[in-house]
This record gives structure tokens, sequence and C-alpha cells, in this order.
């Protein structure tokens, strides 16, 4: 018994291998989550974060977890995560730039405070600690002795946990829920709104994007009878991305050039 | 290796969440970071339980998932909600309170 | 003591009237004077009707009460309102039923033309019936009520024409004098209860002769800034000439005859007091002298009839006062004095009165001039009233006043001889400024604008001017003969057996020193404005006759010490208040409200701040536990 | 249910009625008020009838347990202190409806609300007098506040807000350190005789005297500031500049009594000893206020803050009165506190009618008003008489009586608060003489004169101001068992006079 206490306390050189390399990993991937500029690639970092997590708790004998957190975690919620960044818009990107005066230092130096302060508790609190590990626990099997507690000690919770679940998801319905107020815009509404605006500019649609350069490429913005570039002509999603070629390569040179 | 690496990680991966709550405006991002901070908890609770040689604290985890799916799912419909209305997913424009 | 059941309708009836012609308002202007005459000459008959049954009864039954109710009782203190009518109190009612009546009849007439004239009388029955209660209550508390009812009948009657800002101001001034006199009165009162227990006459007489000398000074040194107030005695002396602004019947009845002889009926109804207490009594005389000499330099050189006229009252007054300050054997003189200058005061100014009623209320003398020839009534009656005043005998002041001048010498010692001189110089300083007076008004030449037309007033107003001038030349034979008014005074007075004192002179000398500087004075003034007086008020004077118009700086003292510092104070106190006191209050306000400015900050509606504030809360409270698990 | 429940419950029933009248019709919101009024009236009246003045102690008793957990009753009866201010609020507060007739129409919210909080503010008036449970007595104190905060915020002139606001932090303070004492005293009684809240049983506790100082002085302050005492006075200036006339009245004449009505309920009752040790503070107190009032109110330029600076030196005589504790000086604070709600009531409410026809409250703005309207001169003038205390009118006796008593204790306090009554003739007299006399000024030649309704309104106070001026004895005969009962408690007989007989 003892034994077998020391022997789960010393943790095994595969673990202490498998933490040293994915450790720092998560670390850097939560501080570019932090960082990044957009929100996809925030998302991305986050899910490679729960992805390392998901194998931290395989390694720590919770077996069950880990595969929750793979499949609910970063499946499902993330996937949710996705999806509302698609329906909000790529184009929502934050700029970094901070407006509340004092908050970044003030936020970082409190963070570094708690950090530190944690990470000094945690310290203060194991020193001498051996673990006793979950061999003994999980003899019958991790998702066994899971849902034996589940349904014998925190039943209760449990019940409430799926109120709680249906409450949410009868929320989130209700919240997310429209009502069309009126009918959608058709073209012929589009049409007179443009004859109706100000100016006769843009009366006969928009351009569409390339139509009168060498390129008919939807990324490049096509070209207005002046030469000028048309931003209005391609996509909004597209100039947020950055995705927009410069159209004056493609324009057409004047044929005196040419010929010299 | 000693376990407490795990507590220590979890540590840093918490505080590194309640920044990004508190300096980034996309209220997506914003989100991400409450779950990272969760996720933390999370690996604090697994290690707890390893610690002390018990489930419960993969209990704890387990139903911190569930929670978390809940608050996600009502805050993200929030969120859609917000940027209906304001055609915005910054939380400095939801600034009402001040007047 | 006899209890009577009727002493209250002397007062009830000028009361009750008085309010109903206020109350009634316009209905009663037809038939509001009749009525106030009435009424006053009602209370004159119940005055005459008192008196001569008083005079049917002997010894101590001559005195009347009458408990009315009881006012106030609360633990000792019990103050009933009561009557008390009796020999002193009689001779002060029958003179301000009798003057007043005569000068109701007279305010007919000289009324006649003001639009409130029902408002005049019925002020100047309020007057009557305060009057009566200051001499008829039984203790100094219902004779305060008295005292404060006349200052405010005073006040009132003042300013009739208060539309006027100096009259009003005039009317003011001299209630505020008077409520200077009051605290002199209201500490006597209390330092009275606080050492007998009793605020009545008999309580006071009676704990008296038990007191510490010391109260005793205290309470008549009081007593006497009461009596100097009420009485315009230096120092409170400089409303009498402002007072003046009223209607000339009222300068008459009011500031001549009754209301400014208050002062002098309170100290000799309070004999008890000063009797057992010397320094007061010194105090009193001394009040006495420097008022009777300081109104009459005032008086040379009034140009104003009526105010010249006050300046004589003030200095009668100083008489009376040092009469009666020089104790038991003064108070019977002082009373007797001020009848008989009730008399001739009165009828003076009801002849001015009448002077200005036939001049367009014109009153500076040296417009005047030879306007006896055009007022025959008014001249000799007034003729009369100046030969009693200057002490000519056998007219009533020279009984009075030579009586005074006599008592003065008496007092012995350097205290006689200075008294003594005063007086004198006194008598002769009034015989100039009088004779000044009838020569500027009725003799000499005539200085009046040709739109005047000086006429004999009407019967309604020479009737009382003759009634009066004949009091002037009787009452004081009348008074004097077999000392009829010192014997019948007597034992209010507590003067039996009191000897004359030491006589320093003989009487007949006193008289004739007395008849001699009546004869300079009336000489000097005789030669000085039979003739050439300008129509202007020379300015190239001596600084002395500036002075004494300007009533020896009184106003001028008063203005410099007490009102410039006053008005200082309040606008420093106003200040004060503003900036320290409220300053104060709105410092601590203006705290809570700058830090909750400062706090008000966090709250900026920004999501990332409060959810900062929470981080930093979690900071705070993980930092507890480090620093409690150490 | 004794007959002084049925006088407080009257009023808040008139509310509840109240407010199922139409609201759009305030003409009858107004007369419904003002029967209700009467009849409370009425009731006071046949109260006072029943009251029987030879009986030392409370009558008309009533304890009912309220929070029994802490012994707190719902406990009641008056004694002649309690019965004449009652008296005096019911009778004002009829007046004060029927003379500020048109005051609710321009306020913040409807005249409903208006007559409502005037009617519960009554049931309070009465209910902060007749209470013998100290703890009902507070909240009694501290809920006065609500209704006068919204008169004062919702109703008057200039800077309402400002001036309610400054009113009900600075009660309030006073009440917080009420509130400690009474929490000491409590305590205290809860080591002693048990848990209970009885003015009776908590004057006989047994406190040392270092506690005793301090809980005295908790309940002087609070009430030093509503009474108010100089130097917590500068609320009730801003406070009766702002405000309603009708307000004013009911502010200077019943609620500031409460501070007074407390120095001789509470600080004197239950604190005999340590009354006796701050007695010279307060006596320097109370003579600064007199003098201070009258010196301010000679210096103020709107004839609100004249009168509410005259009320100061008026509160500092009846503080003297009471301190001086001799049995003149408490009748005579108590007649006082009678006499100068009537006589500072009449002022306020002329004062308030002069403002309302003028459009202005500064002094200089009125003059010559005696021949314009002369029914509201001779009011304004009467007033002015009964609050330079004129003898004859009621506040003289009273004034009289504070000084005399005071003088047989401390006569230097006496003399100078002597002195105040030239100050007084001063204050009255020149606003007297600016607004009434002199050549009439411009924009004061076509003011109307009185109504019938006016007239009817003032009538009553003038009636009573001369009447009492006269017959005090009535109301004396009631306050005189009262006052004796309390200085027996404290141990204090009057002085002897000096000279024997």
């Amino acid at each position: 018994m003892l034994n077998l206490a020391i022997h789960v306390g010393n943790t095994k050189t595969p673990e202490a291998v498998l933490f040293w390399l994915l450790a720092p990993l998560a670390t850097l991937a939560a501080l570019g989550m932090l960082m990044a500029k957009k929100a996809v690639h925030s998302a991305l970092l986050l899910a490679w974060v729960m992805i390392t997590l998901a194998i931290f708790y395989i390694a720590e004998d919770a077996l069950f977890l880990g595969i929750v957190q793979v499949v609910v975690y970063t499946g499902a919620v993330m996937m949710l995560f996705l999806f509302i960044l698609m329906l909000v818009g790529v184009d929502s990107s934050d700029s970094l730039v901070e407006n509340i005066k004092g908050q970044r230092p003030a936020a970082i130096a409190a963070a570094i405070g708690v950090g530190g302060l944690l990470v000094s508790l945690i310290g203060r609190a194991s020193l001498g600690r051996t673990a006793i590990g979950l061999v003994e626990v999980n003899s019958t099997g991790n998702v066994q002795g899971l849902a034996e507690q589940l349904f014998t000690k925190y039943v209760w919770a449990f019940e409430v946990i799926s109120a709680l679940l249906i409450t949410a998801a009868l929320g989130s319905m209700v919240l997310a829920h429209s009502q069309k107020i009126k009918s959608r815009t058709a073209q012929r509404d589009q049409s007179i709104a443009r004859f109706r605006s100000g100016s006769l500019a843009n009366a006969a649609g928009f351009p569409s994007s390339g139509v009168f350069a060498r390129h008919n490429a939807v990324d490049v913005p096509a070209l207005l009878p002046d030469g000028s570039p048309a931003p209005t002509s391609i996509s909004g999603v597209l100039e947020a991305r950055g995705d927009m070629i410069a159209s004056a390569p493609f324009q057409m040179q004047p044929v005196e050039e040419e010929e010299k | 290796m000693d376990i407490s690496n795990y507590l220590y990680l979890s540590a840093i991966l918490f505080t590194i969440g309640a920044v990004g709550v508190v300096v980034r405006r996309n209220a997506i991002v914003v989100f991400m970071c409450v779950e990272l901070m969760l996720n933390a908890a999370n690996l604090a609770f697994v290690t707890f339980a390893r610690i002390n040689g018990n489930l419960d604290g993969q209990v704890a985890s387990f139903f911190t998932m569930v929670v978390a799916a809940c608050e996600v799912v009502v805050g993200l419909a929030i969120i859609v909600t917000m940027y209906r209305s304001r055609r915005s997913a910054s939380v400095d424009d939801a600034s009402l309170l001040k007047r | 003591m006899t209890t009577s059941s009727h002493l209250v309708y002397l007062i009830a009836l000028p009361l009750f009237s008085s309010a109903l012609l206020l109350l009634l308002g316009r209905i009663a202007d037809k038939w509001g004077h009749l009525l106030a005459t009435l009424v006053s000459a009602s209370a004159f008959a119940i005055g005459v009707f008192e008196f001569i049954a008083m005079h049917n009864r002997t010894g101590a039954a001559r005195a009347v009460t009458q408990k009315i109710f009881s006012w106030i009782s609360v633990g000792s203190f019990q103050v009933n309102a009561s009557l008390l009518l009796d020999q002193l109190s009689i001779c002060f009612v029958l003179l301000i039923t009798g003057v007043g009546t005569l000068i109701h009849i007279y305010s007919i007439a000289y009324m006649s033309h003001d639009r409130d004239r029902r408002r005049f009388f019925a002020y100047l029955n309020l007057f009557i019936a305060a009057m009566l209660l200051l001499v008829l209550g039984d203790s100094y508390l219902n004779l305060y009520v008295g005292w404060e009812g006349v200052g405010l009948a005073s006040y009132l009657l003042i300013g009739f024409w208060n539309q006027k800002p100096a009259y009003a101001t005039a009317a003011k001034k001299a209630f505020v004098a008077n409520r200077v006199g009051d605290v002199g009165l209201s500490l006597a009162i209390m330092i009275s209860f606080a050492q007998f227990g009793s605020v009545s006459f008999e309580g006071v007489k009676a704990g008296a002769p038990h007191a510490s000398k010391a109260a005793l000074t205290a309470i008549g040194l009081m007593l006497l800034l009461a009596a100097a107030g009420k009485s315009a005695q230096f120092p409170l002396q400089s409303w009498l000439g402002d007072a003046m602004a009223g209607p000339t019947p009222v300068s008459a009845l009011i500031h001549a005859a009754t209301m400014v002889t208050a002062g002098v009926y309170l100290i000799t109804r309070s004999n008890f007091i000063f009797d057992a207490a010397p320094i007061a009594r010194l105090m009193v005389v001394i009040v006495g002298g420097i008022t009777l000499l300081f109104g009459a330099l005032i008086g040379t050189a009034k140009d104003d009839i009526k105010k010249a006229l006050a300046a004589s009252t003030m200095s009668q007054i100083g008489y009376m006062i040092l009469a009666a300050g020089l104790g038991p054997v003064g108070y019977a003189i002082a009373i007797m004095h001020l009848l008989t200058h009730g008399f001739f005061k009165a009828g003076m100014f009801l002849g001015a009165g009448s002077v200005m009623h036939g001049m367009d209320d014109e009153v500076n003398m040296r417009r005047f001039g030879g306007i006896g020839k055009f007022m025959p009534i008014t001249f000799a009656t007034f003729g009369l009233g100046y030969l009693a005043i200057i002490g000519v005998p056998p007219f009533a002041g020279f009984y009075s006043k030579d009586k005074i001048i006599e008592i003065a010498f008496n007092a012995g010692g350097s205290k006689g001889w200075i008294l003594g001189i005063a007086t004198l110089l006194g008598a002769a300083i009034t015989a100039f400024y009088m004779t000044r007076l009838v020569v500027m008004t009725f003799i000499g030449s005539k200085r009046w604008d040709e739109k005047a037309h000086p006429h004999e007033s009407p019967i309604l107003m020479w009737l009382p001017m003759a009634i009066l001038a004949i009091g002037s030349v009787a009452s004081g034979f009348l008074f004097n003969s077999g000392n009829s008014l010192v014997n019948w005074l007597a034992p209010v007075l507590n003067a039996n057996g009191v000897e004359g004192g030491k006589e320093l002179l003989k009487p007949a000398v006193v008289s004739g020193l007395a008849l001699v500087a009546v004869i300079i004075g009336v000489g000097i003034a005789f030669a000085k404005y039979r003739s050439n007086v300008p129509a202007e008020a020379p300015e190239n004077v001596t600084v002395f006759t500036k002075i004494a118009r300007r009533d020896l700086m009184q106003d001028a003292f008063n203005e410099a010490v007490l009102m410039r510092p006053g008005q200082a104070l309040t606008e420093g106190l106003v200040k004060t208040d503003h900036y320290f006191i409220d300053g104060i209050v709105r410092l601590v306000g203006s705290i809570f409200l700058g830090s909750s400015k400062g706090l008000r900050r966090i709250q900026n509606g920004y999501v990332r701040s409060y959810a900062l504030i929470m981080v930093i809360g979690a900071l705070a409270l993980i930092t507890t536990i480090w620093v409690v698990t150490l | 249910m004794s007959i002084v429940t049925s006088l407080e419950l009257l009023p808040l029933i008139g509310t509840v009625l109240l407010t199922f009248l139409p609201k759009g019709n305030a003409d009858m919101v107004k007369k419904f008020a003002f029967i209700i009024s009467l009849v409370v009236l009425g009731v006071a009246g046949v109260m006072a009838y029943k009251f029987k003045t030879n009986m030392p102690g409370m009558q008309f008793v009533e304890s009912r347990n309220w929070i029994s957990s802490f012994g707190i009753k719902y406990a009641v009866g008056i004694d002649g202190i309690a019965l004449v201010l009652i008296l005096m609020a019911t009778i004002l507060v009829p007046v004060v409806i029927l003379a500020g007739w048109h005051e609710s129409e321009n306020g913040r919210w409807s005249p409903k609300t208006f007559y409502s909080l005037i009617l519960i503010l009554e049931t309070m008036m009465i209910g902060v007098f007749a209470a013998t449970d100290v703890f009902l007595f507070y909240v009694i104190f501290e809920a006065m506040l609500i209704p006068g905060y919204f008169l004062i915020g919702g109703y008057g002139r200039g800077e309402r807000a400002a001036a309610a606001m400054k009113f009900l932090l600075y009660s309030l303070l006073g009440g917080l350190l009420m509130l400690a004492a009474i929490i000491g005293l409590y305590v205290i009684a809860g080591n002693q005789i048990g848990h209970t809240f009885d003015i009776g049983a908590l004057s006989n506790l047994h406190i040392d005297s270092l506690t005793e100082n301090f809980l005295f002085l908790g309940f002087f302050i609070a009430f030093a500031i509503k009474a108010p005492l100089w130097p917590f006075h500068t609320w009730l200036p801003t406070a009766a500049k702002s405000a309603t006339p009708g307000t004013s009245v009911l502010l200077l004449g019943v609620l500031d009594k409460v501070g007074t009505y407390g120095m001789i309920r509470f600080c004197i009752t239950l604190f005999p000893h340590a009354s006796k040790t701050f007695t010279p503070v307060i006596m320097v107190l109370a003579v600064i206020s007199v003098l201070y009032g009258a010196f301010l109110a000679i210096g103020q330029k709107e004839i609100n803050g004249l009168i509410a600076f005259t009320s100061i030196s008026h509160f500092g005589f009846i503080t003297l009165g009471i301190f001086a504790m001799t049995s003149q000086g408490l009748s005579g604070a108590t007649l006082y506190m009678v006499n100068h709600g009537f006589s500072t009531g009449a002022l306020f409410l002329v004062a308030g009618w002069m403002i309302y026809r003028r459009k202005s409250s500064n002094i200089d703005d009125f003059g010559g008003l005696q021949r314009v309207t002369p029914v509201l001169a001779w009011s304004f003038f009467l007033a002015g008489m009964s609050a330079l205390a004129l003898p004859g009118l009621s506040s003289f006796v009273s004034e009289f009586l504070v000084l005399v008593g005071t003088f047989t204790r401390y006569p230097v306090a006496a003399i100078f608060g002597t002195t105040g009554i030239i100050l007084a003739a001063l204050y009255v007299l020149i606003v007297v003489q600016k607004s009434l006399h002199g050549p009439t000024k411009e924009g004061n030649e076509n003011l109307p004169d009185l109504n019938l309704r006016e007239k009817v309104a003032i009538a009553p106070i003038i009636l009573l101001l001369v009447v009492l001026g006269f017959f005090p004895k009535p109301l004396l005969d009631a306050i005189n068992p009262a006052t004796q009962t309390v200085m027996t408690h404290s141990g204090v007989t009057d002085p002897a006079p000096k000279a024997g007989k």
C-alpha cells in the first residue's frame, strides 16, 4: 500500500516529458489567444489549449473528463464559438488600442499579483505532500467510478444541473430569436432605395468585382471609368479579412505607352 | 515530476484568462477567456482529485463543464442579440450603465 | 383698603372703544371721534366720582383695590390682574382723563381734515387705557403692561403720518429708546421677585426693609433706567425731540402731560425702594439735574416751536426727577410739579398746535412773529402757561418749581449748593428760552409768508386751551394752600413726619433768588429777540449754539457709539454666519460630495472596468489569505 | 382605545379617504382636508376638556406591545406639557390649510399629495408629543422628517431641493446621535431592570456619570439641532426661505418644538445629573442664540430669513427657561413653545401673503403697505408685536416667566437675555418700518388686501395672541403640575426669596 503510494507519487518519466512538452505550448497558446488580433485566431488557439488540457486529464487518470473535454468542449463549444463568430462577422475584429485610461497596466499588474500569489500559495500548500493517486479508485474503471458518484452522492446536483441546461437551452432560443417585423427587402425595394438616396451615382447598382479589368477574381476591386478602383465592388468580408488585392497591376495601360 | 506543476500551470492559465477578460474588447474573445479560466479551474480540480485520491474533484470538474456549456449557450445568444441591435460585439459599446 | 368692582371700567371703556374703532374701520368714520371723546369723558367722570368717594373716606380706607382675575400663577410667581387706586393714582387718573378729555375735544377740530381721524381717536383711547393701567396696576408687572401699552400708543401716534419716512423713523426711535428703559424695568421686576418673592407694590414694600442694600440699590438703579427711558431723561432723552413728529395734540397729551411723566410716577411709587437706597437716589438726583440743564440748553437753540417745547418738557421732568430723588421731602413736590406742568405744558402745546393750525402747519418760529394780534385767545392762554412755567407768582409753576429749588438747597452740604445752583440756573434758562419762544412767536415783527393767514382757531380748540390755562393759573395755589397735596399724598409716599431737613437758605431768600434768575432770563431774551430776528437760522453762530441745535450731540453720540458699531456687528455676524458657521456645515457637505465625485469615476459604465475591480478584489482576497496563512 | 390614539388615527384615516377623491378636483381635496383637520381639532378640544388639570402624571394612557422581543411598546399618554403642544399643533393645521389655500398648486406633485403629507404630518405631530415609549418617540421623531422633506422639497420656492436636503441631513445626523444614546440606554436598562423603553422606568436608572454625560449629549445635540440652538441653526433659515408659508409654520411652529419638548421630557427627566453638569454650557449657548438670532434677524434682507432668525432667538429663550430649572422657567418655556407657535405662525402666514402678492421676499421691495393694504399691515404689525413680546400679547407672559425663572437662579444669563428685548424691538420695527411705513413703493400700489378666507384664517391666531396674553391661566394650570413633576423628579426646588419677610 505504502509502496503503491510512493510509486504513484513520483511521477513517471513519460508523464514529465509529456508535461514539459505540452505545458509551455499551452501557455504560449493561451498568451497568443490573448494577443491575437483576430477572434478566429483566438478561437483556434483556445482549441489547442483545450486539447492539451484533455491530454493532461487523460494523463491524470481522468479518462472520462479527457474525452468529454474533447467532445464537448473542443468539439461542441468551440464550434459554437466559431459559428457565432461567423454570424457576428469576421470583420468585427478588435482594435487592440486601449481606450480606458490605465486599464491595461492595472490589469497586468493585478494579474501578475494574482498569479504570483496563487503560485506562491500553491507552492506553500503542496510543499512536501505526495499525491495519493487514483489507481485504487479507478480500479473498477474511471467512468464507472464517476457514474457511481454522480448518481449517488451528487444526484441532487446532477438533477439541478439538468434543469439548468434545459433552461439555458430555452433561454438562448428566446434570446436569439428575432421576430420579423417587416418583410425582407427585395431587389425592387433596394432599387427604390437607391433612387431615393441623395445621389444617383449608384442608381444602376454597385459594380461587381473585376468586370472592367483584366482580372475577374472576386478579391480584385472593379475599376471605375477613370481608372480608379471601386472598393464597394468587393465583399466587405474580404476587405475586413485583408484579402483584397490591389487592382492597379491589372489596370489596362494606355495604348501609346504600349506601342513605345 | 512534482504533481503540483499542474497546479502552477492552472494558475498561470487562469491569470492569462483573467487578463484577457479585462483587456480584450471583443465580447466573443472575452467569452473565450472566461472559458480559459474555467478550464484552468478544471485542471486544478482534476489534479486535486489525483492528490486526494478520490473522484470528487472530477465530479466538480464535470459539473463545471456542464455549467460552462450553459453559460456559453446563453452568453453567445446575448452577444448575438447585442450585435443585432448595435452592430458591434465590443463590450465597451454596451456602457449605458454610466449614464 | 376698600374693594371696588368698577375700577376696571376706567380702563375697559377706552380699551373697548379703541378696539371697536379699529375693528369697525371706515364704518365708524362718522362718529368715531365722538365715541372716543365720550368714553374719555366718562372715564373722567368715573375718576371724579372715585375722587369724591375717596375724599369722603379716611385713613387706610382711602385706597381702593379691585382684583379682576388671576393673570399669571406659576409656583410662587403669582400675579393678579388687580387695580389699586390710592391717593397717588387718583391724581394721575384725574390728570390723564381730564387733560385727555380736553385734548380729545381739541383734536376733534384739529384733526377734522385728516382722513384717518377715527384711527387717531382709537389710538388716543388706547393710550388713555394703557396709561390708566400704568397708574392703576397694583404690581410692577401690571404697571409694565401699561408701561409698554403707552409706549405702543406713543409709537403709533408719533408714526401717525408714517408715510413720511422721517416720522416713521422717529416713532421707531422712541420705541427703541423706551425699550432700553424697559430692560431696566424688567430687571427691576426680576430682582424684586428674586429678593422678595413678589412683584406687587405691597409685597415689595413689605420686603424692602429686610433686603440688602445692594439689592435695593440695584432695583433702584434699574427703575431709574426705566424712568429715564420713558421720561426722556439723560442719557435716553434723544427720542423726545423727534417724537414731535406726531400730531400736536399727541405731543400735548403724551409727550408733555402724561406719558413722559410716568418715570416720575414710577420713582415716587417705588419710594419704599429709594428711601432705603441712598446711592440710587443720588443717581436719580444726578440724572434729573443733568437733564434739567440739558433740556434747557437745547431749548435755547431750537427754532421749531414744538421741539423747543419738547426740550422744555425734558427739562421740567428733570426737575421732577430731581425732586423725586431727594427722597420723602421731594416726592410730593415732584408730583405737584408734574400736575402743574401737566396743565401749563399741555396748554402751551395746544397753543402751539393752534398757531400751526392758523399758519398752515408751519413750525419754524423764525417764520412767526406778531401772531398775538391775530390769535388773541391763543396768545392769552399761551401767555398764562408761559407765566406759569417760568415761575412767576402766583401762577402754578411758581409754587411747584420754587419748592423744588428750595428742597434742592435743603439737600444739605455741597450737594445742596450744587443742586440749588443747578436748579436756579435751570430756572433762569427756562425763563430765557420760554421768553424767546413767546417773543418770536407772538410778539415782534411779522416774518411769515404773504400766503399765510393767521386766524383764531375754532371754539373746540380754544376751549380746552382756556380750561388748561385756568389750571395753569390756579392749580399751584390750590395744591399749595395748606399743603393740601402734600398731606393728601403723605400716606402713600411714606412722608409722614418728614422734616424738611436743615434749611440752607430761608424759603423767602430762595424765592427771591429764583425770581431774580427768572427776571434775568426774561430780560436777556426780550432784549435779544424783540426785534431783528432773521427768518433763516443764522449759520455763523458759536459752536455752543451749534451743539445745542444738535441736541447737545446726543444723537451723534448714540450714532457713533451704539448705532454704527451695532450695524457693523450685525453685518459682521451675518457674514460670520454665512461664511463661518454655515461654512463649516457646507464644508462637511462638500467633503462628502467631493469624495463621492472621485469615487463615482470608478463607475464608468465599462464592464471591463468592473471586471478589473473584481480582479483587484480577488487580489486583495488572495493577499489576505496569503498573509493570514503565512 | 385611548382618545389620544383616536386623535392620532383621525388624520391618517383622512389621508386614506383623501386618496379616494377624484384627482382633478383640487378644490374638493382642499375642502376635505380642511374639514378633517377641523374634526381633529374638535377631538383635541374634547380631549382638553376631559383633561384633569389637578392630576399629576400621564393621562389617557394606552400601552400595547409592539415589538415584544425588544420590549418596545406602543405607549401613549399626555401630561399638561404634551396637551398644550398637541392643542397648538391641531389648531395650527386647519389654519395653515386655510391660509395657504393655493400653496399646493405650484408644487412638483398634486395638491392631493400635499394635503396627504400635511395630514400625515399632523398624525406624527400628535404622536411625537404623546409617545411615552422612547423608541416610539424616536421612530416618529425621524419619520416626521419625511413629510417635512417632501413638503419643502416638493412645494417650496427657490432652491427648495437643496434646502430640503440640508434640513433632512442635519436632522438625521441629530437623530443618529439620539439613536446611539437610546441604544445605550436600552442596554443599561437591560442590565438593571430588564429591557424596556418606557420613559417612566428609564428615568429611574442608576447610570454612572460619564455614561450619563454621553447619553445626555446624544439626546441634547439631537434636540439642539431640532430646536435649533446656536451653532446648529443654519439649516433653519435655508429651510424657511424655501418652504411655503404653511410648511414654515408647521416646521417652526410645531416640528422644532419637538426639540425643546424633548429637552424637558428626555434630557432633564432621564439625565438629571448630566443636565446639571451641562447647564452652564447650555446657558451660554442659549444666551448666544438669543442675541445672535436677534442680530442676524436685524441683518436679514429677506422677510422669511428674518422670521427664521427671530425664531432662533426665541428658541434661545425657551432653552434658557428649560435649563434654568425653576418652575417659572419651565412653565414659561412650555408656554413659550405654544405662544411662539402662534406668533411665528402668524408672522409666516402674513409674510407669506405679502410675498405671494408682491412676488418677492426682499424686504426692500415692500413699502407703504399700511396705506395700500391696511388689514394685511395690521395683521403683520400685531404678529410682529407678539414677536417682540409686547405686554398684553401672549408671548410677553412666557418670555417674562422665562426671564424671571432664569433670573432667580442664573442672574447673569437673564440679564444678557433681557437685553435681547431691545434687539427684538429693532428687528421687528425695522421690518415694520421698511415694509409698512413710508411712501408706497413702486410695485406695491395695486396689491390687494386680505380676502375673506385669509381674514378668517388669521383672525383666530390673532385672537389667541391677545386672549392668551391676558388669560394664560388655563394653559398654565395644565402645564404647572407637569413641570412640578419634572422638577420633583430632578430633585430641584425653586430658589427661595433672598430677603425673608
